[in-house]
């Protein structure tokens, strides 16, 4: 019971993790290694209007939503675009972007381990006898409620299914006039809200600290691979996986396999299914 | 390319010594084959010469730390861009060397100049074995797999606890002088540097090219693709186990942080800024990364954000890299014209 | 556009190669002190200060007196970096290097940080001859083991704080006292994927077994790890009394966090809880973090009457600093520069081996007691009176406050058991 | 020819997940033959090809080259022992010049043997060697197109590169995957006598073909797919007679009509 619980909640926390990071590059094939620090950006900025400007919670939290995305949007304008395709090129330009924001973050006296948010709604209770804590049981919501309008945003709206014509062909998109860049500009918005939003639901349970950036982007990461690089419905579904994984880990292997674990996991999974375990099919044809 | 007005484009040219000093006409004058060898000279004399007029001794070891991520940066490149495997495993070919250095030395009792190539020849073949069931993989999957070499190597170490855990392992003699550290460093990096250059341009090295282009050619000549693979491979890993083994020796210490990520990264960025595809690329590349953020030590933790940033700059403004961009300019004249 | 952009680029960076030679001003010829510290880090930033303060009471005093001449203190702080993950330790070293060749540091106090890197640069001070001296952050038995082992190569390395076997120590002797309290007898362990935080771990599941404990269980969890909850219920449903929490990566406060609303009757006693160290705990926990205990190695961290320079120090670093004394570091790396001073002034001169030598000879009242090295091993001597040697302190949150409650003899309150433990 | 055939094709089946590619092929190739292979797009020519040379698994049946069973061999065996093909769409090393795209196949181990097309025995200069082939198939030394950029050369030229790299192995059977195809008459004319060089010279062809008019001027056996599955084989004329070939590749329509068209 224990276990089905708190593994249902583990996984919320990757999904939300990984939702952001799936989605850029299911759209617009950038690997956004910024993810992780865009994380830590949100949750420092929903505490500074909480605190030093004293705005109201629930307020300082659209403006975090908000502020992240305009964020994310501007790094794709002024740098991305310029590196459209290179793929290592992305990788280092967004790897260093995150770098500099973490650091700068840290530089900027965001250190220590001081600074958290508070839970929605503090407090626990007995779910079949396991007692959980409101946030926790909040993350599962709204991790859900990500998914479920993810879901229906990318099946139902005109953005939403352009969006997934990009995912599908770049190329045929191009055609029906879908404008990649604008897409690719939308998607890198709506992927730092994610990032924004994990960060909101998940840090009131510990304390914002720069280091989280780092984790957080391996983990993305780890969830998106498994799921297969691009297929958002895949990184939920592996998200689910390694969650349990790692918790089962814990309970009968003993904690400190969890990341051990993880990594035999992505690599394991890359050598017999290249295209990760939900990728689409005609990826395994990288395999030469 | 930025076009001026409506009827204007920018149009590049060869110079003229250029094509007169192609093939075998380069020995028609002086003028035509000093243009072609003065580059070369001036790499290789500037590093030679690098270690004497350095300010003290604290220089000459920037200077050997920024060799070793040369090593690495020439096996990313020859890796990336003669053979198509784009390895963020740097790391992992660190610690190897490293580590066998360190056995080597410690329990061998072996000197520094024997552990080191031993080392990089060791250490190739093993990282060459454990990498093997990953070369059938292409692009950024086999990207991501190397990445996860090295992290999975550094918590293997820590979770059994073996070769000195997470202490690593002390007491491993350093180089007889600093003067044959440096120049023993930088050695490596000319020999493997022009080596490489050499070999991509032979016919074994067309082939290796040709698994980038269009392997399936490849196998249609009867030609395994595998095979070339790994002894690419092989060659690339001995190039970073060798980085890792000097590095061992430098500070006469071993442990896990030498499967750290820096040791994937900054090779990569270097890469990028030098200019990808020309090896030389790689080494400039380093030579300006490393000092650059050496000096911005006396910036605290702000350093790090220049660093990113100046980083960044680069990346973007001259995504080509730098070596490219110069030899352009340097092989070929701009104008404008008419349309 | 590019091309500009471009020269603004070049712009700067030029603007930094001017302004590299300013370094740290140079009166007429100071004692450098070299700092490799991971100044964005708790352990980084309280040696920093505690070294600071120290630093300018001296230079105000006129500084250090060599051959009849008064000699000020300069401190060169670098940011090493070595807590940050990704980051080699070869990183360290070259920055301790930078600061023996290029800033010409004469003495070498503070770090580095992280017990490998401080291990690794041990062969680099031998080989360049400079006196160091730990004061933050190694907790690693194996640094004064390798000193005793390799006494001639490594004698220039000092540790002015306590190490993990104290700690371990000093736990003890609450458990105890708790025992015979309130008749706890189940122990919970729960540690951090680090060697030192492992070792000292299962070193207090041996003695507790040996004592009669009954050990109940031992989660050890990867750095980084954000969700404790399984380890917590394992711990609750095994009727343990005590949690010994080893870890000192940011993510402990989420434990923190979970056994407060998860209401696990369980007595949290942090080694090593950087995160509980600190003044911010209490907001950062937002109250959660009450009945927590941690170890703050040495006393002067925490407010309390060790000795009669104890408040002393406390309250001119929270004038100058705006802040208390947030943790591990701030006492020890006080101490050490007054500790160098005496031994600079004793040898009369900066020679290493001779300072080595006074250093050996050190045996003042200070902070956290009386300090003296083992000649052996230059591990400073623990003790638990302040009178002794250099004393530990435990301190518990009550009610927003950091409480001493470790050792008695300096202690200013007792254990509280939450709410939900009363029997 | 009554002589045991090079190549047998034994029923091979081919799967896409639910599509049936091919179903139950079979066929055999004689020494010295040209087989020309046509039907309707779709029909599964180029799956035939990718089967027998190991690009792709089968789900069933077998082939022998020389009475060996090479089905189960990787693509890179098979072009070993002999058999070689072109690709469809030609990918040639774009960033080097013509001659340099032999060096590669000339390196490989059956080139080592075999000294390479007529090279004999060993193998000298590989640069050397590949500018003898290239000129052997029409690329005229003396106007340097040999040394030519891949990546400048026209269709034409590209298509004779992908005959030459076979050539290079000096191989016994050439798959020619839609060799006629996007080149002009006059090319097609000057390649048409190169085939029948390359027959003289003991080289089994097999063309996959949408060219009909050129495949029947020098192929001498013809087979016709339909959906995967073989429909006939035999002479030109027998297959241009043939009602079922007409009704699936030609339609109603009348045959030489259809073929103006297609030269048209």
């Amino acid at each position: 019971m224990e276990i089905l619980i708190y593994g249902t909640i583990n996984s919320a926390a990757l999904a939300l993790y990984a939702l952001g990071f799936a989605m850029v590059y299911g759209v617009s094939r950038l690997p956004n290694f910024a993810h992780g620090a865009l994380f830590v950006l949100s949750g420092f900025m929903t505490w500074y209007f909480l605190n030093s400007l004293e705005l109201n919670y629930f307020i300082s939290i659209i403006l975090t939503l908000i502020a992240t995305g305009v964020i994310g949007a501007l790094i794709y304008q002024f740098i991305l675009i310029r590196i459209r395709g290179m793929e290592i090129s992305e990788i280092m330009a967004t790897y260093a972007m995150g770098l500099a924001i973490l650091e700068g973050l840290r530089w900027g006296g965001f250190k220590g381990m001081t600074y958290t948010l508070p839970a929605f709604i503090s407090g626990s209770v007995d779910v079949f006898g396991v007692s959980v804590d409101y946030q926790r049981l909040l993350v599962v919501v709204i991790g859900g409620a990500v998914v479920g309008l993810l879901w229906l945003f990318t099946h139902y709206t005109r953005m939403g299914l352009a969006l997934r014509g990009m995912a599908q062909d770049e190329r045929a998109a191009l055609m029906l006039g879908i404008d990649s860049d604008r897409m690719a500009l939308v998607a890198m918005a709506f992927g730092s809200s994610l990032a924004a939003l994990a960060a909101i639901c998940l840090l009131p349970l510990g304390n914002i600290v720069v280091e989280a950036g780092y984790n957080v982007l391996i983990l993305a990461i780890a969830v998106c691979i498994v799921g297969g690089l691009g297929s958002w419905m895949g990184a939920v579904l592996a998200a689910f996986l390694i969650g349990f994984a790692q918790i089962l880990t814990v309970v009968y292997l003993g904690a400190h396999f969890q990341m051990v674990v993880a990594l035999l996991a992505i690599i394991v999974t890359l050598i017999i299914r290249p295209s990760g375990l939900f990728g689409r099919q005609k990826e395994l044809e990288e395999r030469v | 390319m930025s076009v001026k007005t409506g009827q204007h484009r920018q149009e590049r040219i060869d110079r003229g010594i250029r094509i007169r000093s192609d093939g075998i006409y380069a020995l028609m004058s002086w003028r035509e084959l000093s243009y072609l060898t003065v580059p070369r000279l001036a790499l290789i004399v500037g590093m030679l010469v690098l270690p004497l007029v350095l300010p003290g001794m604290y220089w000459q070891r920037v200077v050997s730390i920024a060799c070793i991520y040369a090593l690495l940066a020439i096996s990313f490149d020859f890796l990336a861009h003669f053979v198509g495997l784009v390895c963020l495993g740097g790391a992992f070919f660190v610690g190897t060397g490293g580590y066998l250095a360190a056995i080597l030395n410690t329990s061998f009792g072996l000197p520094p100049l024997v552990t080191i190539p031993l080392a990089s020849i060791l250490g190739a073949a093993l990282c060459t074995l454990l990498l093997l069931p990953c070369l059938p993989l292409r692009g950024v999957y086999f990207a991501i797999v190397s990445l996860m070499y090295p992290l999975f190597a550094m918590r293997v170490i820590e979770a059994l606890n073996i070769l000195g855990g997470t202490d690593g392992i002390l007491g491993i003699d350093s180089f007889s002088s600093r003067w044959v550290e440096q120049y023993t460093v930088i050695g490596a990096v000319l020999l493997f540097l022009f080596g490489t250059r050499r070999l991509v341009n032979m016919d074994i090295g067309l082939v290796l090219r040709g698994v980038k282009d269009n392997d399936q050619a490849i196998r249609a000549s009867g030609m395994n693709i595998t095979r070339y693979k790994t002894l690419a491979v092989f060659i690339a890993s001995a190039m970073g186990c060798m980085g890792g083994a000097i590095l061992v020796h430098i500070y006469m210490w071993s442990g896990i942080s030498q499967f750290a990520l820096d040791f994937s990264i900054l090779p990569i960025a270097a890469t990028v800024i030098g200019g990808s595809g020309t090896l030389a690329g790689a080494v400039i590349g380093c030579l300006i990364l490393v000092p650059i953020s050496e000096l911005l030590r006396d910036f605290g933790t702000l350093r790090i954000v220049f660093y990113a940033v100046i980083l960044m700059g680069f990346i973007v403004f001259r995504s080509e890299g730098l070596l490219v961009y110069g030899q352009r300019k340097y092989h070929q004249f701009q104008r404008w014209t008419r349309l | 556009m590019k091309i500009k952009e471009l020269r603004s680029l070049v712009v700067l960076l030029v603007a930094f190669f001017m302004i590299l030679p300013a370094g740290p001003a140079a009166a007429e010829k100071p004692i450098v002190i070299g700092a490799p510290l991971s100044t964005a880090f708790l352990y980084g930033w309280a040696a920093e200060r505690g070294m600071k303060l120290a630093v300018d009471e001296i230079n105000a005093k006129g500084g250090v007196k060599v051959k009849g001449a008064m000699r000020p203190f300069s401190v060169v702080v670098i940011d090493t970096r070595d807590l940050e993950p990704g980051v080699p330790v070869s990183d360290a070293l070259l920055a301790v290097e930078k600061l023996i060749l290029d800033k010409k540091a004469d003495f070498i106090i503070g770090g580095p940080v992280r017990s490998e890197a401080a291990l690794a640069a041990m062969p680099l001070l031998s080989k360049y001859k400079k006196v160091s001296i730990l004061t933050t952050g190694v907790l690693t038995p194996a640094y004064h083991a390798t000193v005793e082992k390799e006494y001639d190569k490594f004698k220039y390395c000092f540790r002015i704080h306590g190490e993990a076997k104290n700690l371990v120590g000093e736990i003890f002797a609450n458990f105890d006292e708790l025992k015979e309290l309130y008749k706890f007898n189940n122990l919970f362990i729960i540690s951090q994927d680090v060697s030192h935080a492992r070792g000292a771990a299962n070193l207090v599941k041996d003695i507790a077994t040996k004592k009669g404990w009954n050990v109940t269980g031992l989660e050890i969890y990867p750095t980084g790890a954000s969700d404790f909850s399984m380890g917590l219920l394992k711990a609750k449903n095994t009727q343990a009394e005590i949690i010994n929490i080893w870890m000192d990566m940011p993510e402990s406060a989420i434990l923190l966090k979970q056994w407060y609303d998860l209401k696990i009757p369980a007595l949290p006693f942090g080694s090593t809880l950087a995160a509980a160290e600190q003044p911010g705990f209490w907001k950062a926990t937002d109250g959660k973090g009450e009945y927590t205990l941690c170890n703050v190695v040495n006393a002067g961290n925490a407010p309390s009457e060790a000795t009669p320079w104890t408040m002393k120090f406390y309250n001119a670093y929270t004038q100058k600093w705006g802040v208390e004394p947030e943790g591990l570091g701030s006492s020890s790396s006080y101490m050490a520069v007054y500790v160098l001073k005496d031994a600079i002034e004793r040898a009369g001169g900066l020679d290493s081996v001779k300072v080595v030598t006074e250093l050996e000879k050190t045996d003042v009242m200070g902070v956290y007691g009386r300090l003296r090295f083992n000649p052996k091993s230059h591990q400073v001597i623990p003790a638990t009176d302040p009178k002794e040697g250099a004393v530990g302190s435990i301190l518990q949150w009550q009610a927003g406050k950091r409480v001493v409650v470790y050792p008695k003899s300096i202690a200013t309150g007792s254990i509280q058991l939450p709410p939900w433990m009363k029997k | 020819m009554t002589t045991e055939p090079i190549l047998q094709v034994k029923d091979v089946t081919k799967a896409f997940g639910g599509i049936q590619a091919l179903n139950g092929v079979s066929f055999d190739v004689y020494e010295g033959d040209i087989l020309g292979i046509i039907g309707p797009n779709g029909s599964g020519k180029t799956t035939v090809v990718n089967c027998i040379t190991g690009f792709i698994k089968k789900t069933a049946g077998k082939v022998f080259f020389r009475g060996k069973d090479i089905s189960r061999k990787p693509p890179h065996k098979i072009a070993d022992m002999g058999v070689t093909r072109t690709f469809q769409i030609m990918r040639p090393y774009y960033s080097l010049p013509a001659y340099k795209n032999l060096v590669i196949p000339l390196f490989s181990p059956r080139a080592k043997r075999t000294g390479g097309w007529r090279g004999g025995g060993k193998l000298g200069d590989r640069n050397t060697v590949g500018i003898d082939i290239l000129e052997e198939i029409g690329f005229e030394r003396d106007s340097f197109v040999p040394y030519k950029m891949a990546s400048s050369l026209p269709t034409g030229y590209l298509k004779r590169l992908e005959l030459a790299r076979c050539l290079a192995l000096k191989p016994d059977i050439i798959f020619c995957d839609e060799i006629f195809s996007g080149l002009s008459m006059s090319e097609i004319s000057s390649m048409v006598p190169l085939i029948e060089r390359l027959q003289m010279d003991g080289i089994t062809l097999v063309m996959i073909e949408h060219r009909l008019r050129e495949l029947f001027r020098v192929a001498n056996r013809v087979m016709v797919l339909n959906f995967g599955e073989k429909l006939m084989e035999g002479t030109a004329q027998a297959v241009m007679a043939d009602e079922a070939v007409k009704k699936a590749y030609f339609g109603s329509e009348n045959v030489e009509e259809l073929m103006g068209n297609a030269n048209g």
